[in-house]
């Protein structure tokens, strides 16, 4: 079963993709680097951001890695770019 | 101002709007302190040679709004004198000389809110999700990002 | 506001006028500065235990500039990219949460105006000629005595 | 021959003296010490400041004690009780 989720992108992410934010569904039990994987394959230029990105999900950090991010139906999961405010 | 003097407050305003220092100072001023300390950002002409016009700001707002209240948290571990904590950044564009964030912390003597003010510019410019281009005369635009943010550059330290 | 990128300034205002933060901050603010930092010292309400209503400031003016200019010199020979350093004290009687002085202080990044105004206002306190009264609800009134002065209650060190 | 200087009074000295400023008449070859005691013979009331005042002779500080104030005429001087400005 897949999960349908939000997926938000900021800054340079956005201009990379076009979008601010989109409606996606995802396989069961993904790591963090597997859901970015799943977004750069929708967005192939999305990979120049791969060492210098990370997503938070349900508004918390992530960095792109091995632990999963237990997604449930609806959750928030946004691009993160090296931050810039201040 | 804070004519009675209530509990400590927490206060974010993440606005289009130009902000005020005597907006800032107010809200966090109480009879009970004798220190406000403020740091103001604002937005510098130049970099690396290159003439800024003015620069952009875009903000996850609700995450960044539960990522201050954990830098305010965090103040009120380290500062527990501390009374009143209030950061205004702007969105959107923001002129040459204009401010983009103010920061604004009260306490009852002047050592914590000074520790405070540059603990908490410091916090927000390495943990807080806002994102500015700065836009040149003649060059384009460029993203932005902050030396203090663990994934500039490279992967998360 | 500085529009144009003159040379630093030092500017130094001892009014009986209510203080303005926007009006300090407007002053040191410059295209070339990403930062301005500034500390706002308040009257408090209380004194142990003793409700404090109103402070009353009389300052020796011209030594006070003097002394003033001289602690801008130290800043600059400490923090040479500071630019413009302000300060505004006010003289007469401050209201409780009114401001007595508001220091403003612009760099071109942010540490060394945070680490400026922290000299700054305990330099003031030690070195600038100016003294205030506290008067109390019901009990009279006392001379204060900053613990930075360096010949409060006995010789000088 | 005596100096006329200039004396001026602030916060508590002023309190305890009455006076905000006044001229005074000074002997030469004074220590900033002899200068203080000038001052407290008339003004009593100023001697319970003794460990806790310096004065400013010409705008600069001067602790009480030995070193020579070297008053010309017209000179001020000034009593400069515990600071508590800012």
């Amino acid at each position: 079963m897949n999960t349908e989720i939000l997926v938000l992108y900021f800054a340079k992410s956005a201009e990379l993709t076009g979008l601010r934010s989109e409606n996606v569904r995802v396989p069961p039990g993904l790591t963090s680097l597997q859901l970015w994987e799943e977004l750069v394959t929708r967005h192939p230029r999305l990979s120049m951001l791969r060492t210098q990105v990370v997503l938070a999900v349900r508004e918390e950090y992530v960095p792109l890695g091995d632990q999963p991010v237990r997604l449930q139906e609806g959750d928030e999961v946004a691009v993160i770019p090296p931050l810039s405010g201040g | 101002m804070n004519d009675i003097d209530s509990g400590p407050q927490d206060l974010i305003e993440l606005t289009h709007d130009k902000l005020s220092a005597d907006a800032v100072s107010d809200s966090v001023s109480c009879p009970s302190c004798g220190a406000v300390s403020m740091f103001i950002g604002t937005t510098r002409d130049n970099f690396e040679g290159k003439k800024v016009v003015q620069l952009e700001y875009e903000a996850y707002i609700s995450m960044a709004e539960s990522e201050l209240k954990k830098i305010f948290s965090k103040i009120r571990e380290k500062w527990p004198t501390v009374r009143h904590i209030c950061v205004h950044h702007r969105l959107g564009i923001v002129p040459v000389t204009e401010a983009s964030v103010i920061i604004g912390i009260s306490s009852p003597h002047r050592t914590e809110s000074l520790e405070a003010v540059q603990y908490c510019i410091n916090a927000l410019k390495a943990t807080v999700p806002i994102w500015k281009r700065e836009i040149y005369e003649n060059e384009g635009s460029s993203w932005k990002e902050n030396k203090e943010c663990l994934w500039t550059g490279g992967t998360m330290k």
